[in-house]
C-alpha cells in the first residue's frame, strides 16, 4: 500500500504509522458534556466503505488525513492537517 | 585543565569500498535545524539566502538547505542564528555519509522504499525516507553519489546495512 | 443437561469409521440441515462463525431453548474462525479475563467428549519469551495470576527455555531470551473442527442453521426487538444476539448503535508441510511473533495488526515483512521453510483490546463483539455466556467484566497491553 | 531418456548430481526433474497421506509431486519442485517422505488402508480416551505427516532484499509478456519484464512454433536482447511475482544463485518490493489434467509438460507413450512425440466426433478408466464408446484436459476470477486488482497470435491509464489455431481417481464432502484438504469444483470458487525475511560511552533499541548484587556517574511554547521561570499517564522536554499531532534534541565537586538550586547543566553535543573516581529510585492514573489539558483502585519479587482475594531492607498493615508491610540541599 504525505508526496506505506478514525480532530471544547468526551475517545462509525483516518509520515513528521476505502484500500486522497482544519 | 577531544561518529568505520560502489564520511561543519514561525518564512528566507521547498536543496549563504519536513529545512554548513525562527544546532545528532559510484543506487535500493529513478530522484532532490528501519534523510548530489543521513546512535547499523547490501551488489557481478 | 436430539444424526467412534471404511463410506448422514428459515423463532443469532455457533449450541444444551435460528451471510465457520492461528490457552491477568479464559479452557478440555467431534484439541504447551528484566517482572505478573484463578503457568528462566526450545538464537539474538513463561495446559485446536463440531451439536439440538442469509436490518418496535430483515426474506423473534465479530459495527448500526470498536486486519501464515521440529506454542512479544506447528506439518504463524482500518480481509507486505524477520530473528532454523498461504481476518478492536459481551438498550438485543485478535480461544465461554445472557438476561459470572459501559464509567477497563483507547494497539 | 539433437541444454557442458545419493548426469540447463527423466527415473516422491510412489507431472511451479530436499549445505531446503530447481555441480537432491526408501515405504500400508480414511475421518474419532490425544494419537498423526524436513541448523541468512520502481511491470515473459514489455517501452515507459522461467520466451520454449519464421526461443532471445539494450527496460529471469498487494505494489522472489553452487557469494534469493504504476499479467495458464481411476501412477503426467520436457530439454518420459485428452493439445501432443521419433501407444479423444490426421491407435470418445503398474506405469485400460475395454501397453501417459489461465494474481485482492463456458474455465475479473491488465492466455486468449496482439493490447491500456502515448509495433506472424475443447473433468468408473495429488484428496472425497453437506466450496475445500498441499491445486481445483458442482447440482458458477491467496509459489522465511536474523532485527543504538562501559566490564542491557549497562563489575565482586550495592553506597555516600543520553529530549520553541506545554502536561508551565525545571506529567486523551519527565525553560520561547527512553518516539509524534492538529492556532516549533547531546548524571554528595573541575563556571548553591538549569562551557565546550535528581541525592545532569561524549564520559569518570566514586548502572540507578519512590514505565504501565500514583495534585484545575475530561471518570478516580504504595518484609531475609501478588493476612492466595501486585524490587542497601514498589487497593489509605505476599511462580509466601513509597529521605533534603 502506498499514502501520500502532504510533504514529500507518495509514499510506501511502510514509512507511516496510523492512528484512527480523523474525528480525533474533533476534540470536544471544556464545556462539553462527558458523554461527549467518552463517545469522542471511544466510540467509531467504523465503515466498510470511505473513511477518513490520521496518519503519521514518521521521516518528516507530517500528520494527515487520508480519505480511504476500507473494503478496497483505495485512497481517494490525502490532506495535510492544515487543509483538513479547513 | 582537561579538555574535551571531539570524535566523528563514523569514527574508524570508514571509508568502505566493495565493487563500484564507495562509503564515506561526509559529515559536514555543522547542521542546523531551521523551523521560521508563523508568518516569518520569507524574512527567514531572506535572512538565510532561500529555504528548501518540500524536496528540495537550495544553496544558502551558511551552505546546502535540504527540505527535512512541513516548513522546516536543515542547513549542512557552517553554524548560523536566525531571527524568526525556530533554529537548533544539530551537528551532533545526525551522521552524513555518501555513497558514490555506478552501483551507489542499486545498493541504496536494497534498503529504502524510496523510488530513486531519476525523473523522481533527480539529481538536488532530497527526501526524508526509511533506511532499513530507520527514518533517515537521503539527498542525491551527484548522478551516482547520495549523501545519507540518520541518527548519530545509529551509525553502525548504517554502516552496516550498507556494507552488507554492496557486497550483495558486487557479488551479482561475479554470477 | 443433555436433550433429546431433533434431527436424524449420528454418533461419531472410531469404530464408526472403522464400519464406514468397510461399506465404502456410504453410511454417513450430512453433518448439519440446510433448513428454510421459519417465520418465527425464538432466539436469532446473527452470525455464523464460532462465537455464533457455540452460542447456538450452549442456548440447546444448557438452557433447552431449541427454536433458535443462526443467520449466516456466507458459510458456516467462514469468518474468523476459520483464519486464524488456532491458538488456545488462558494466560490474562486482568480480573474479568482471567475467570473468563479459564473458563473457556475448561471448555475445551472437555469439548470433544461433549460435541463428539475430534477438533483436536492439543494442549502441547504455550511458551511467552521475554527478553528483558521489566518484562519478566510483567510476565511474573502474569503468571501469578493465572495461578491465582487456579490455572497453571511456570516462569522458565533462560537455560529452562533452551531445554524446551534448543533451537532459537541464543547466541546472536538482537532482543536475548531471558525467559519465558510457560502455559503447559496451552496450545491449539483444529479451527474449521471447532465451528463445524458446534454446527453440528446445534443442528443436532434443533437449532436452524441458515446459510446465505444476510441479515439487512434489525426490526425494532417500541424500544424492543422484534425481528430481523434478511435477504430471505423477514424473520420474527423474541430475542436477537448480534455475534459478528469483524461487522460488529455494520450489524449495530442496523440497531442504531455506535459501538467502541474499529476493524483492523491481522494476518497469518502457514508454510509447507514439515517433520516435527517445533512441538510448543512460542510466543515473541519483543517482534510480535507466534508460531506453532499443526499436526499436518504446517508451521502455523502470525504476527501484529497490519494497523489500519480495513474490511479487506488481506494484508499487505511490510507486515508479512515484519513477521518473517521476527522468525527469521528468533528461530534461524526455521530460514528454509517456505510460506504457502497467508490469509487476513477482521478483527473488531476494542478500546481497552478486551471484548463485550453485553445487553444493550434495546430489549431482546445482546451483544457479543469486540473480540480484537483474541477470538478463537474465546469460542467455547463467549457462546456460554452470550447464551447464558440471552436465556437469563443476567451476565454469567465468568464474563460479568465484559460490560459495554465500563468505557463509560472507567470501571474495570481492561487494558492488558496498557497502550489505552486507541482501538489499533491492542 | 534422452532425445538427440533436441533441447535447449548446452549438451558440451554435462553436470553431476546426486538424487537419493545415486549419481545422476545431466547438461546445463536442465532442471532435476527433467534430468531425472533423462535418466530414466519416473519414480520421484511420495504423496502425503497414503505414501503412494508418484513422479513428475508437471515442468514448472505447479508441480505437486515432485518434491525433493536440496543441498548441500546447512541451508537444506526441503519440499523443492524438482521441476524448478536447475542442475549445478554438486547438488545432492533427495526424495522425502518415505523410510527407508523411496521405492519401499514402510508408511505406504497407509494405502491399504485407505477405505478408513476418507476425507475428514480425523475429526470423527480418536476422541476416546481423552489423554491419548497428546500421548498417542497426535504424536503418529504428526510423525506421519509432513513432506520434507528442515534440517535444524540455523538458516545463515544469505538473502536479501529490494526495491524496485517502474511505469510498467510485465509479468511473464511468453508472447503475450514480451509483446507487452515491447509496446510499453517503445512509448517510454519504465518497464520490469519479470519471468519464473530462467529464460525468455515462456510457451514458446515448450513447443513446435515459429514466430517470424524463427523457433520460438530464438525469437524471443532476439526480442529481450533488442529490448536490454535499451534503458529504461529491467528483464528479470527466474523471478516469480508472488503477490499482488494494494496501489500497484508487488512482492516477486528472485532466485538469484539457487541455480549455481551454493557458496559465500552472490545471495541465494532476492526478495522485490516492486511498485509499479500498471502491470500487465501475462502468466500464462496451466495445463489441467483429467480424474480417472489410478491416474497417480509414475509416467503420467500432464501432457503439455512432456512437449516441454521434449521440446526445451530433449527429454522423453517414456518410449511408448500415450496420450489422453479431451482437446486439440492431445493431437499435438501425440504428432511432436511422433515426430521426435516417440512411439505414440495410443491416442485417446473424448471426443466422439474428433479426428486425427496421424498415424497412431487413434479411440475417439474412449475414456482411460484403469491404469497398471506401480512404482511406473506400464499400461493403461480404457473403454471405448461402444462399451468394450482395451489394455495398451505405455510407460507414460500424456494428459491434457485443457487449460487453466494462471489468473492467481488477480485474485490477491479477494477479486473472484469469472466463469467462461467457451472454454470452461475461470478467468480474471475485470479490474479484480486495480492496475493490474491481464493478457495473453492468463486472460483466457489461446493462440500465440492472439496472444502476441493481446500483449500489445495490455500494454496501450496500460500507457493509455499512464497518460503515455502508445508507439506503433508491429504484429509477429504466428500460428492462430483455435483452441477447442469439450470439457471433460471425471472419468466415470470404479476405482479411486485423484484430483490433489500430493494431499491425496479423490473424487470420493469431494462427493462424500457434498453428502456430509459440505457443499460450500470453502467447506469442501478445508473438509477434504483439496487444494491445500504445497501447489495449492494450481493443477486441480477447477477439477474438484465441477465435481462438487456436479455433486450438488449446480452450475460451475454457481457452486464459485474458492480464493487465491498470495504467495503464489511458496517463499522460504529466509527470502522475505532476509537480513534481519541476529542483531539484524532491529537497528542497535549506542551511547558515546557505550565502548568505554563494555571495556570495563559492563554488561550491557536492552532498553528500547539502545544498549545500556547494567551494572560495573570490580574484581572481587562475586554477583551483580554485590556491585550493584557497592555503585549505590557509592552514589549515597560520595558521587556516581551515569549515562543518560538515552532519555528523550524535544526541543519546543515558539511564541507559544509555554502554552502549548500547558495543554499537553497536566501541570503548568508557562509560569516556569527561565532557567528553571519542573517534573511534568503528561496523560493519554483517556485520562490514563501516557509519561512523565522534566521539562526545563531555557529561553523565553524555548523549552527543553525530557521523555523516559521508551517513550521518546511516542511522545515525539504525540505533540506534533498535537501541534499540527489540535492547536494548530499556537505558535510553536518542534524538533527531536535526542541525538544532539550526550548527558550524564552526576550525583551524590561529591556531585557539585566534580563539576567544578569540569564546568569553567563557578557551579555553586546560590546559582544553582535545586530544578535549575542553565547553558555551561565544559573545558571550553558549549554544553548545559541541569540540577535534577533521579536518585534523591544532589544531582546534576551535564549535556555536551555528542562528539565529546566519549571524552566527557572519560573525564567525569577519572574525576568521580578521585572522589572515591565512579559509574554506576541501570541496576543501581534502579535502587536508588525505588528507595525514593520514584516511578518509571514499570509502574505508569499504561493502566495507572495520575490518581493512583498520588499525583492528582498535579492536574489542573485551572486550566484545559489533553486527558482531562476522561481522568475525571468516576473509575479512574475511585478511591478503592489500586494505588501506588512501598513495600517492606516484615523480616528483611524475604526478598520481595515484582509481579508477586499481595493479599490479606490469612486470606488464600485467590483471584478473587487479589489486593494488588508488586511492579519494582530491589534490595536497599541504604535501608539494608528489601523493598518494592506496588499497586493496593485503597493503598494509601492503608500504610502500616501488614500483608500475605505470594509469588506462586517463586514459591514465595512472607509477610510484608504496607509503607509510603518514599523509604528514604521523604523530605527531599538531600537533593535540594
Amino acid at each position: 500500500m502506498r499514502l501520500t504525505c502532504p510533504h514529500c508526496g507518495d509514499r510506501d506505506l511502510r514509512e507511516f504509522t496510523y492512528k484512527g478514525d480523523a474525528l480525533a480532530l474533533l476534540r470536544p471544547d471544556e464545556t462539553a458534556n462527558p458523554q461527549e468526551w467518552v463517545d469522542y475517545v471511544h466510540n467509531r462509525d467504523n465503515p466498510a466503505g470511505t473513511t477518513s483516518e490520521l496518519w503519521y509520515h514518521g521521516p518528516c513528521g507530517s500528520w494527515l488525513v487520508a480519505v480511504r476505502d476500507t473494503t478496497t484500500h483505495v485512497t481517494h486522497r490525502t490532506l495535510s492537517l492544515a487543509e483538513a482544519g479547513k | 585543565m582537561a579538555k574535551l577531544i571531539a570524535r566523528p561518529a563514523t569514527d574508524g568505520l570508514l571509508p568502505i569500498e566493495i565493487g563500484k560502489a564507495i562509503l564515506e564520511d561526509a559529515q559536514p561543519q555543522a547542521i542546523t535545524w531551521v523551523a521560521p514561525f508563523n508568518r516569518k518564512k520569507s524574512a527567514v528566507s531572506k535572512t538565510l539566502g532561500g529555504f528548501p521547498g518540500p524536496g528540495e536543496v537550495v544553496e544558502v549563504k551558511a551552505g546546502r538547505a535540504l527540505s527535512v519536513g512541513p516548513g522546516q529545512a536543515m542547513i549542512l554548513g557552517a553554524p548560523l542564528d536566525c531571527e524568526g525562527a525556530a533554529v537548533a544546532d544539530q551537528s551532533d545528532a545526525w551522521t552524513v555519509v555518501a555513497l558514490e559510484g555506478a552501483a551507489a543506487r542499486d545498493v541504496l535500493a536494497r534498503v529504502t522504499p524510496l523510488d530513486l529513478r531519476d525523473a523522481v530522484f533527480p539529481e538536488g532532490g532530497t527526501a526524508r525516507t526509511l533506511v532499513g528501519h530507520m527514518t533517515a534523510s537521503l539527498t542525491r548530489v551527484g548522478p551516482f553519489r547520495f549523501e545519507i543521513m540518520v541518527f548519530r546512535s545509529m551509525t553502525q547499523t548504517l554502516i552496516h546495512e550498507l556494507e552488507r547490501a554492496m557486497k550483495h551488489v558486487d557479488a551479482r557481478t561475479k554470477l | 443437561m443433555q436433550f433429546a436430539c431433533k434431527s436424524a444424526s449420528m454418533r461419531y467412534s472410531g469404530f464408526k469409521v472403522f464400519l464406514e471404511g468397510l461399506r465404502g463410506q456410504s453410511g454417513w448422514k450430512p453433518v448439519w440441515r440446510d433448513p428454510e428459515p421459519k417465520q418465527e423463532y425464538d432466539v436469532i443469532i446473527i452470525g455464523g462463525g464460532g462465537h455464533g455457533l457455540s452460542t447456538a449450541y450452549y442456548l440447546a444444551r444448557n438452557h433447552g431453548i431449541t427454536n433458535v435460528a443462526v443467520l449466516e451471510k456466507g458459510y458456516l465457520g467462514g469468518g474468523n474462525v476459520g483464519r486464524n492461528t488456532t491458538i488456545v490457552r488462558a494466560n490474562y491477568f486482568l480480573p474479568g479475563n482471567s475467570e473468563f479464559y479459564s473458563h473457556s479452557l475448561k471448555l475445551w478440555e472437555g469439548l470433544e467428549a461433549d460435541l463428539n467431534y475430534n477438533v483436536m484439541h492439543s494442549q502441547r504447551g504455550l511458551i511467552n519469551l521475554f527478553h528483558s528484566d521489566g518484562q519478566r517482572d510483567a510476565f511474573a505478573r502474569r503468571g501469578n495470576a493465572m495461578i491465582n484463578q487456579g490455572d497453571d503457568a511456570i516462569l522458565l528462566d533462560r537455560e529452562g527455555v533452551r531445554r524446551h526450545l534448543p533451537y532459537l538464537d541464543f547466541d546472536n539474538a538482537r532482543f536475548p531470551v531471558y525467559g519465558g513463561l510457560f502455559h503447559p495446559r496451552g496450545g491449539t485446536a483444529r479451527h474449521d473442527a471447532v465451528a463445524w463440531g458446534y454446527a453440528r451439536g446445534a443442528d443436532q439440538r434443533g437449532v436452524d442453521l441458515i446459510q446465505q442469509c444476510e441479515v439487512t436490518g434489525i426490526d425494532i418496535e417500541n424500544g424492543r426487538v422484534t425481528g430481523v430483515q434478511t435477504t430471505r426474506g423477514a424473520i420474527r423473534a423474541k430475542k436477537v444476539a448480534m455475534v459478528v465479530a469483524g461487522r460488529s459495527s455494520e450489524v449495530a448500526a442496523m440497531a442504531g448503535m455506535r459501538l467502541p470498536i474499529e476493524s483492523h486486519v491481522l494476518q497469518a501464515f502457514v508454510t509447507e508441510g514439515l517433520k516435527p521440529c517445533i512441538d510448543h506454542v512460542v510466543s515473541f512479544g519483543m517482534g510480535h511473533f507466534y508460531i506453532s506447528q499443526s499436526d499436518k506439518g504446517g508451521l502455523v504463524f502470525g504476527g501484529d495488526i497490519d494497523f489500519y482500518a480495513s474490511y479487506a480481509q488481506r494484508g499487505n507486505l511490510p507486515m508479512k515483512e515484519h513477521v518473517m524477520e521476527a522468525g527469521m530473528a528468533l528461530m534461524p532454523m526455521i530460514g528454509q521453510a517456505r510460506v504457502l498461504r497467508s490469509w487476513g481476518g477482521i478483527m473488531d478492536m476494542s478500546p481497552d483490546g478486551s471484548p463485550i459481551i453485553d445487553k444493550t438498550h434495546i430489549e431482546g438485543l445482546t451483544l457479543n463483539c469486540g473480540w480484537c485478535y483474541g477470538g478463537f480461544k474465546a469460542v467455547p465461554a463467549s457462546g456460554f455466556a452470550t447464551a447464558h445472557l440471552v436465556a437469563t438476561g443476567e451476565l454469567h459470572e465468568t464474563a460479568a467484566g465484559f460490560r459495554l459501559d465500563r468505557f463509560e464509567t472507567g470501571r474495570g477497563l481492561m487494558d492488558e497491553e496498557g497502550t489505552g483507547a486507541q482501538h489499533n494497539l491492542h | 531418456m534422452r532425445v538427440a539433437g533436441r533441447g535447449l541444454i548446452d549438451r558440451d557442458r554435462p553436470i553431476r548430481f546426486s538424487f537419493d545419493g545415486k549419481p545422476i548426469e545431466a547438461f546445463d540447463g536442465d532442471t532435476v526433474a527433467s534430468a531425472l527423466l533423462a535418466n530414466d527415473v519416473a519414480l520421484m516422491g511420495r504423496s502425503f497421506k497414503y505414501h503412494r510412489p508418484r513422479g513428475v507431472v508437471t515442468a514448472g511451479s505447479d508441480e505437486p509431486n515432485a518434491l525433493i530436499s536440496v543441498g548441500p549445505g546447512i541451508d537444506i531446503a526441503p519440499n523443492t519442485q524438482a521441476t524448478m530447481q536447475e542442475v549445478y555441480d554438486g547438488l545432492i537432491a533427495r526424495s522425502q517422505n518415505r523410510w527407508p526408501s523411496l521405492k519401499f515405504d514402510a508408511m505406504a500400508i497407509n494405502d491399504l488402508f485407505s477405505p478408513f480414511l476418507a476425507a475428514g475421518f480425523y475429526y470423527k474419532t480418536f476422541m476416546w480416551p481423552r489423554a491419548f490425544w497428546e500421548a498417542l494419537y497426535e504424536p503418529i498423526i504428526r510423525r506421519a505427516a509432513g513432506l520434507g524436513a528442515l534440517s535444524g541448523a540455523p538458516d545463515p541468512d544469505r538473502s536479501e532484499k529490494a526495491y524496485a520502481h517502474c511505469d510498467v511491470l510485465v509479468v511473464g515473459a511468453g508472447p503475450s509478456g514480451l509483446m507487452a514489455a515491447e509496446a510499453a517501452a517503445e512509448a517510454g515507459a519504465d518497464v520490469i519484464l519479470a519471468t519464473e522461467e530462467n529464460r525468455v520466451g515462456g510457451r514458446l520454449l515448450s513447443e513446435r512454433e515459429t514466430i517470424d519464421g524463427e523457433s520460438g526461443d530464438v525469437w524471443a532471445d532476439a526480442r529481450v536482447a533488442r529490448l536490454a539494450a535499451r534503458g529504461n527496460v529491467r528483464v528479470m529471469t527466474r523471478t516469480t511475482v508472488t503477490g499482488a498487494y494494494d496501489n500497484g505494489t508487488y512482492g516477486a522472489l528472485e532466485r538469484v544463485a539457487l541455480h549455481v553452487t551454493p557458496g559465500e557469494g552472490p545471495p541465494p534469493t532476492c526478495f522485490w518490493r516492486i511498485t509499479a504504476g500498471r502491470a500487465i499479467l501475462a502468466a500464462g495458464a496451466l495445463e489441467r489434467s483429467i480424474a480417472f481411476p489410478m491416474n497417480d501412477r509414475p509416467g503420467i503426467m500432464s501432457a503439455a509438460a512432456i512437449r516441454t520436457y521434449l521440446h526445451r530439454y530433449g527429454v522423453s518420459p517414456g518410449q511408448r507413450i500415450a496420450v489422453f485428452g479431451n482437446n486439440d493439445d492431445a493431437h499435438r501432443t501425440a504428432a511432436d512425440l511422433t515426430e521426435a521419433g516417440i512411439k505414440v501407444a495410443a491416442l485417446i479423444d473424448t471426443r466422439e466426433d474428433a479426428t486425427t490426421s496421424g498415424d497412431w491407435p487413434f479411440y475417439p470418445g474412449a475414456d482411460v478408466i484403469e491404469t497398471q503398474g506401480r512404482l511406473r506405469l506400464e499400461g493403461i485400460t480404457i473403454r471405448k464408446p461402444g462399451g468394450g475395454t482395451l489394455r495398451i501397453g505405455a510407460d507414460a501417459l500424456a494428459v491434457s484436459g485443457g487449460w487453466n489461465p494462471a489468473v492467481h494474481l488477480t485474485c490477491h485482492m479477494n477479486g473472484r476470477p469469472v466463469w467462461n463456458e467457451d472454454i470452461a474455465a475461470f478467468v480474471p475479473r475485470e479490474n479484480a486488482v486495480p492496475g493490474l491488465i491481464p493478457c495473453g492466455a492468463a486472460n483466457g486468449v489461446f493462440s500465440s497470435r492472439a496472444c502476441l496482439e493481446d500483449g500489445i493490447r495490455a500494454a496501450s491500456d496500460a500507457l493509455t491509464a499512464l497518460g503515455r502515448k502508445s508507439s506503433f509495433v508491429a504484429l509477429p506472424e504466428a500460428d492462430d489455431t483455435p483452441y477447442r475443447l469439450s470439457p471433460k473433468w471425471v472419468v466415470e468408473a470404479p476405482g479411486r481417481s485423484w484430483l490433489d495429488l500430493q494431499n491425496d484428496v479423490t473424487t470420493k472425497d469431494v462427493t462424500l464432502a457434498a453428502k456430509e453437506n459440505f457443499r460450500s466450496v470453502e467447506h469442501m475445500k478445508r473438509y477434504t484438504t483439496q487444494g491445500m498441499a504445497t501447489d495449492q491445486g494450481k493443477g486441480s481445483n477447477v477439477t474438484a469444483l465441477a465435481l462438487l458442482a456436479d455433486a450438488t447440482g449446480r452450475t460451475i458458477a454457481d457452486t464459485g470458487t474458492t480464493t487465491f491467496r498470495p504467495p503464489y509459489t511458496p517463499v522460504a522465511i529466509s527470502s522475505m525475511g532476509a537480513g534481519h536474523s541476529g542483531k539484524g532485527f532491529a537497528p542497535e543504538r549506542f551511547t558515546t560511552s557505550h565502548a568505554a562501559s563494555v571495556k570495563a566490564g559492563a554488561p550491557m542491557i536492552e532498553a528500547g533499541l539502545w544498549y545500556r549497562p547494567s551494572y560495573f563489575p570490580e574484581p572481587g565482586e562475586a554477583t551483580w548484587r554485590e556491585a550493584c550495592d557497592r555503585e549505590v553506597r557509592m552514589v549515597r555516600e560520595r558521587v556516581g556517574v551515569a549515562d543518560v543520553s538515552t532519555l528523550g529530549k524535544i526541543d519546543i520553541q515558539g511564541p507559544d511554547a509555554g502554552a502549548f506545554l500547558d495543554f499537553v502536561y497536566t501541570n503548568t508551565f508557562s509560569t516556569l521561570k527561565e532557567g528553571r525545571v519542573r517534573y511534568g506529567l503528561m496523560l493519554r486523551e483517556d485520562g490514563h499517564v501516557m509519561d512523565d519527565g522534566t521539562t526545563a525553560r531555557l529561553g523565553a520561547n524555548h523549552y527543553l522536554m525530557t521523555t523516559t527512553t521508551a517513550a521518546a518516539g511516542p511522545v515525539m509524534a504525540h505533540l506534533e499531532f498535537v501541534a499540527q492538529g489540535l492547536r494548530p492556532d499556537l505558535n510553536v516549533r518542534l524538533v527531536s534534541a535526542t541525538e544532539q547531546w550526550a548527558q550524564f548524571a552526576v550525583a551524590g554528595p561529591k556531585a557539585q565537586a566534580v563539576l567544578d573541575t569540569l564546568v569553567d563556571e563557578d557551579v555553586t548553591d546560590a546559582d544553582w538550586p535545586f530544578m535549575s538549569c542553565r547553558d555551561v562551557h565544559v573545558s571550553g565546550v558549549p554544553g548545559r547543566l541541569f540540577r535534577i535528581s533521579f536518585s534523591g541525592e544532589r544531582g546534576y545532569e551535564l549535556a555536551v553535543p555528542a562528539r565529546y561524549g566519549a571524552s566527557l564520559w572519560r573525564l567525569l569518570l577519572a574525576q568521580a573516581e578521585s572522589f572515591g566514586g565512579g559509574a554506576y548502572g541501570m541496576e543501581a540507578l534502579n535502587v536508588l529510585r525505588i528507595e525514593k519512590g520514584f516511578i518509571t514505565h514499570a509502574e505508569i504501565h499504561g493502566r495507572t492514573t495520575a490518581f493512583d500514583i498520588g499525583m492528582q495534585g498535579m492536574m489542573s484545575r485551572k486550566k484545559e489539558f489533553i486527558g482531562k475530561a476522561l481522568a475525571a471518570r468516576q473509575g479512574l478516580l475511585d478511591p478503592s483502585r489500586e494505588r501506588l504504595v512501598g513495600l517492606r518484609p516484615k523480616d528483611p531475609q524475604n526478598e520481595m519479587t515484582a509481579g508477586g501478588f499481595l493479599f490479606e493476612r490469612g486470606a488464600a492466595p485467590t483471584r478473587a482475594n487479589a489486593q494488588g501486585y508488586t511492579t519494582s524490587v530491589c534490595y536497599s542497601p541504604t535501608l539494608e531492607t528489601p523493598l518494592a514498589l506496588g499497586f493496593v487497593k485503597s493503598g494509601p489509605d492503608r500504610l502500616g498493615e501488614d500483608m500475605r505476599f505470594v509469588d506462586h511462580l517463586r514459591g514465595l509466601d512472607f509477610a510484608v508491610e504496607l509503607t509510603h513509597p518514599v523509604a528514604f529521605d521523604e523530605e527531599g533534603g538531600r537533593m535540594r540541599g
